[in-house]
């Protein structure tokens, strides 16, 4: 019983308690970039929903099967880690172009950004530091990118919200979007502590 | 010498699997580029900063070339990019006049 | 198909040179990186355990008592007339961007002589002050964070903002290190006690 | 040589890689908090966005189009742990130093951005004036933002004592939310000064 509960409680605290991108700080040069319309936010989301579970699970076999018992894991790691990551992205990029071609359009340069994406890689760090076994890592790489998408998907209705507001014009454009971020970060910063 | 042996071939191993995987998906699922694309989105300065208002050069060019935004959409790139796009314009409607 | 061969050459290939170059670069390294942990283990085990101290290390290192937190060496702290005064432990730790290994000194009477951390990746200026001697957790007796373990015993309960002051918005960083601490306290103890009988 | 220092130029205002193009947040945010850690930084980034643009650029020619990605990143992070690996051994003090930073340029978007958008279509040379002008580019708003909040989060500058003891440091400046503000404030800043530009042309 108790791992379930404890699976629970990774499943919490990687959602909300230690979310990527309010709490961490990684993940951020999509989730601002991409988070002026509710489609491409979606889209992201789900492609890097896909990628994190994907090369969080062929990471984790590599990392426990190949890297721990050879003992290569300082100087491969990173390097495995970031092949698999890369190669996954690059497998989405050619399906989303044939499959949706618009959401294709919408991402543009951020597509290719997630293979660096700090969420993913971040994912299989923290998988790799809390020495999760497979399942605990399963679902460390479902609930981070998930919290990720809570906090665009968020981020992105302020922002159309703000679309029929006046904004000072200095504050037009991307700069506001990073003041909202502050301030959600700001409201994220309570739900610490909550799991002991 | 046992770790090099190891290295190489774990990450040239996976290196070529997902070559293969990469090719197949990449004959799977082909898209013809239209060539008018093509040629507007060479002509882009590439530099991504979204001052045209899409998140970079392709959805641009895709833009231009479906006609949805005027040629001179790239600001960064300035006349000097949006003079060679009205040639490559030029040209295709040359070519699908004869 | 031409596309598939050429694919699988060029990505295999590059992969195989980059995991080549980097095992080679490894190999070189390895060595001199070793003798360099050596030297900041022994500096570590002086400060833990001040005084002319012998360390024995463990054949088998103790088993950990929680999942997330994985057990180093172990190293028995023998005085001039070979007598067991306490253990030393390696612990790590996760902390926020990376693993916290830390040594912690368990004396015979179950309490704390002393903490210092081997290797952490904390963000630079919050979690990083963990290892900061001029950062002080209590200015007046200027204690740093890591002197505010000496003497603690087995018996605290190690929770931060209560027993343990934490570092300014580094709470991730300050739980992981008194989590550390304390597992390593109660394995240490436990094997002093059966050691003891 | 005009394209040269335009090349420049463009990577430290006009496409300035942190506040136009929005990529590398991650480590401005963690790492602006003081101005020791801002050029610590900036040094660390400059030893892998510099040779990752020429390495990338000189393979350019035998990449097909369809992986780069895969390709460039596992060149970079392979050079960043080969850097690493010999700044521990050999350069033991510089390691020590940076140490903390050398995760944070592996995961930093900035280097793929501009290996994907710039070291993929230009020669070599080009590639390394552009690395540099981001690592400036980079850099300056990095120590920008950095100067800002260390005052207002610690009232100190580099570790010297500026403002008077009685002054109550405003801890949200050192937290990682204060980072934000910076950026947005800095955004503002110079979208500004660049629509007023445009307005005037």
């Amino acid at each position: 019983m108790s791992y379930l509960v404890n699976l629970a409680k990774i499943f919490v605290s990687s959602t909300i308690i230690n979310n990527i991108v309010l709490i961490q700080f990684l993940a951020l040069c999509s989730y601002v970039g991409l988070t002026d319309n509710l489609s491409s936010t979606l889209g992201m989301s789900y492609a890097v929903i896909f990628v994190t579970v994907s090369s969080g699970i062929l990471a984790w076999t590599i990392d426990h099967w190949i890297l721990i018992p050879t003992g290569l894991q300082p100087a491969l790691q990173i390097t495995a880690f970031i092949l698999v990551i890369g190669s996954f992205v690059g497998l989405v990029e050619m399906y989303l172009k044939k499959a949706s071609p618009n959401l294709y359009k919408a991402m543009g340069i951020y597509l290719p950004l997630i293979a660096t994406n700090c969420l993913i890689l971040g994912v299989t760090f923290i998988n790799s530091i809390h020495n999760y076994d497979f399942i605990e890592s399963v679902v460390s790489s479902f609930g981070v990118p998930l919290g990720y998408m809570l906090a665009m998907v968020m981020l992105a209705g302020i922002r159309e919200r703000l679309r029929n507001s006046e904004i000072p014009q200095f504050f037009k454009g991307k700069a506001i979007a990073f003041m909202i971020t502050g301030i959600l970060a700001l409201a994220f910063l309570g739900f610490a502590g909550m799991i002991k | 010498m046992r770790d090099i042996i190891i290295s190489v071939l774990t990450i040239g191993g996976f290196g070529a699997i997902f070559g293969l995987l990469l090719g197949v998906f990449n004959e799977k699922f082909k898209v013809e580029e239209d060539p008018l694309f093509k040629a507007i989105y060479e002509v882009l300065p590439h530099g991504e900063c979204g001052a045209c208002g899409f998140p970079g050069c392709h959805p641009c060019a895709q833009a231009i070339a479906e006609g949805t935004v005027p040629l001179t959409a790239c600001v960064v790139g300035g006349d000097e990019v949006a003079q060679k796009i009205k040639k490559i314009l030029a040209q295709q409607k040359a070519m699908s006049m004869n | 198909m031409k596309s598939i061969v050429k694919f699988v050459v060029t990505l295999g290939l590059i992969s195989a040179i980059t995991g080549g170059a980097l095992a080679v670069v490894y190999n070189i390294t390895k060595p001199i990186i070793a003798a360099q942990d050596l030297k900041t283990l022994n500096e570590g085990l002086s400060k833990v355990f001040a005084g002319d101290y012998k360390f024995e290390k463990l054949d088998k290192p103790l088993q950990s008592i929680d999942p997330n937190l994985t057990i180093g060496d172990c190293f028995l702290v023998k005085n001039a007339s070979g007598l067991v005064d306490g253990i030393v432990i390696t612990v790590n730790s996760p902390g926020s961007q990376g693993l916290i290994t830390m040594l912690v000194g368990v004396k015979k009477d179950g309490t704390i002589s002393g903490v210092s951390i081997l290797s952490l990746s904390e963000t630079p200026g919050l979690g990083a002050n963990a290892d900061n001697p001029t950062y002080y957790v209590n200015k007046s007796t200027k204690t740093t964070f890591l002197q505010q373990f000496i003497g603690k015993s087995f018996k605290d309960a190690f929770t931060v903002k209560q027993d343990v002051i934490p570092l300014t918005a580094a709470t991730i960083t300050s739980k992981a290190v008194s989590l550390g601490v304390k597992i390593a306290l109660d394995i240490g103890h436990s094997y002093l006690e059966e050691a003891g009988k | 040589m005009k394209k040269k220092i335009s090349i420049f130029w463009q990577a430290i205002i006009p496409n300035n890689p942190v506040l136009i193009i929005e990529i590398g947040l991650c480590s401005v945010i963690a790492v602006s908090n003081s101005v020791k850690s801002a050029l610590l930084m900036t040094f660390a980034f400059s030893m892998v966005q510099i040779p990752s643009n020429i390495i990338v650029s000189s393979m350019r020619k035998i990449i097909p189009n369809e992986i780069r990605v895969p390709v460039f990143v596992t060149v970079i992070a392979a050079f960043t742990t080969i850097t690493a690996l010999i700044s521990r051994a050999y350069f033991t003090a510089v390691y020590e130093a940076i140490k903390l930073y050398i995760l944070l340029v592996v995961v930093n978007c900035i280097i793929i951005g501009r290996a994907e958008a710039f070291a993929y279509q230009n020669n070599v040379f080009d590639s390394f004036i552009d690395g540099v002008g981001n690592t400036i580019g980079y850099g300056v708003v990095l120590l920008a933002i950095a100067i800002v909040r260390e005052l207002l989060g610690k009232g100190t500058l580099a570790g010297i004592q500026i403002l008077p003891e009685s002054f109550q440091p405003v801890l949200i400046m050192v937290l990682p939310p204060g980072g934000f503000l910076m950026i947005g404030v800095l955004v503002g800043v110079l979208e500004t000064y660049l629509r007023k530009k445009e307005g005037k042309k």
